[in-house]
């Protein structure tokens, strides 16, 4: 089960997630960024993930998509918030040398945008 | 090697049920001296054995049937996945990190398996269906620290 | 009716799994509407009948094996727990209020099922073992009012 | 998994219960609160459930046990701090019928010493 909130400021596009992420969420979470990218003309993704407690190869497949789709425009995915289970899943995936971690969504529109 | 304990669980090879699996066993897995720690790797083996099951083997048929074995030893537990499914042609291959048969997905699942359990074992042949064993034992220092919490 | 997700599970006959089996059927039957006091008393059921093949029907060796189905339908939850145990010679006196053929005891178990459960069907031979069959069903105007909490 | 402290003031063993209180641990409950009252010439017993989350009929029958052993001697049992769903089990048992139900352990030694 999980929770997805959307907010869309400039062109960066607010992911806020809850719960468990694994394959039971995979093609909603797909399905969902996929919608909203397709229907909203964004350059960036932050996922503020500081409320997902668990993370599978599975979803970690669909944030790694997302970021293939955005990079081919010069975009950036941002992950935020990581507690420290699903921060050793991100590290060991090196979803975290592509992508720019911080503690706050500030953080990473201060730095990143 | 004396067993102080064994589940058998079969259940449908729909979405759902990673997450109750991984539960499940981490449940039953908890009745030894396993850390917090232990149990949250042993979660994320099982999860991505059953996801396998039914994305691979089943290529996501709602239909099959995964069973896992979970036996409790005064060592450590053995935990069993396995499936009816389409198998594995290369498991050498499989096992290699970043390798898979589909390209949406990463090839960690293995990865994570071998990263975070003492050992790991794929049966598999086209005909039979893929069984995934694993093994996590206990460590004696880490299990005695943690006693100090409790 | 239409099965949504099925668990088999089987484990040997030791106290300890009274605590797993209740926390595994609730975790898995959460897949449906239930409310969390649905699960809770879900939970007691499965407790009480696990703990009565243990204790009664396996008279305490932890050699035997228990068996729990679970069947999700839209409707609601069957649950099965089988052992192979002594079985039930009277399951019309057994059903009473207050019975038990143990003076330790207090002839509860198949009360709290009775109170928790919609339905209650024992088959028991001293043969062949006892089988207890327990249906959940979800009411659909507190799971449509919990909704609101999501 | 169960916690258990035990401590005797004047005529009374006080016993703080935490964890799930099941078939798994009612053989250690009987055992702990026997050996207890047999080396402590107690008369009471106060049952300090409020971290106790689950209570199934067989530990109920060793609560009842205690009851039936204090009781010959004009003792009393009381329950303290029950959270609804132990406190709906109890009630159920017939048990809320023969002991007395306290919101703390000073309102039971208070009322019921
Ligand atoms: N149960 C299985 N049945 C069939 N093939 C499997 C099974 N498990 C793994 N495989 C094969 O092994 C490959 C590598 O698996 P894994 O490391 O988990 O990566 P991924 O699941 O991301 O592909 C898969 O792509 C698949 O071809
Ligand atoms: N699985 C079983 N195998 C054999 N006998 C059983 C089984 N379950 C229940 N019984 C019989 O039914 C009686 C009533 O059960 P129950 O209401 O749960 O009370 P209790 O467990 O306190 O005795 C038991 O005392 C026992 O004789």
């Amino acid at each position: 089960m999980v929770e997805l909130d959307l907010e869309i400021r400039q062109d960066t596009l607010f992911v806020r997630l809850e719960g468990e992420l694994d394959l039971g969420v995979a093609d909603f979470l797909r399905n969902t960024l996929e919608g909203s990218l397709n229907k909203n003309p964004v350059r960036h993704l932050v996922l503020n993930l500081s409320r997902v407690s668990y993370i599978d190869s599975s979803c970690l497949g669909v944030i790694l998509g997302r970021y293939k789709r955005l990079a081919r425009e010069g975009g950036r995915v941002s992950l935020v918030g990581l507690q420290p289970h699903v921060r050793r899943i991100c590290e060991l995936s090196g979803l975290l040398r592509i992508m720019g971690e911080y503690t706050t969504e500030e953080e990473a529109v201060a730095k990143a945008g | 090697m004396k067993v102080v304990n064994q589940l058998k669980m079969e259940f449908l090879s729909v979405p759902e049920n990673v997450a109750f699996a991984r539960v499940a066993v981490a449940a039953f897995a908890s009745q030894l001296d396993f850390t917090i720690n232990d149990l949250e790797e042993i979660k994320v083996a099982v999860s991505e054995a059953v996801a396998n099951a039914i994305v691979h083997g089943y290529e996501n048929s709602p239909t099959g049937i995964v069973r896992v074995t979970v036996t409790l030893m005064e060592t450590g537990a053995e935990i069993r996945v396995e499936d009816n499914g389409k198998g594995i042609a290369d498991v050498k291959k499989a096992l290699e990190p970043a390798f898979s048969t589909d390209p949406e997905r990463m090839g960690l699942g293995f990865v994570f398996i071998q990263s975070f359990m003492d050992r790991l074992h794929v049966d598999s042949s086209p005909a039979g269906g893929t069984r995934v064993t694993m093994i996590k034992t206990i460590n004696r220092g880490a299990a005695a620290a943690s006693q100090g919490g409790h």
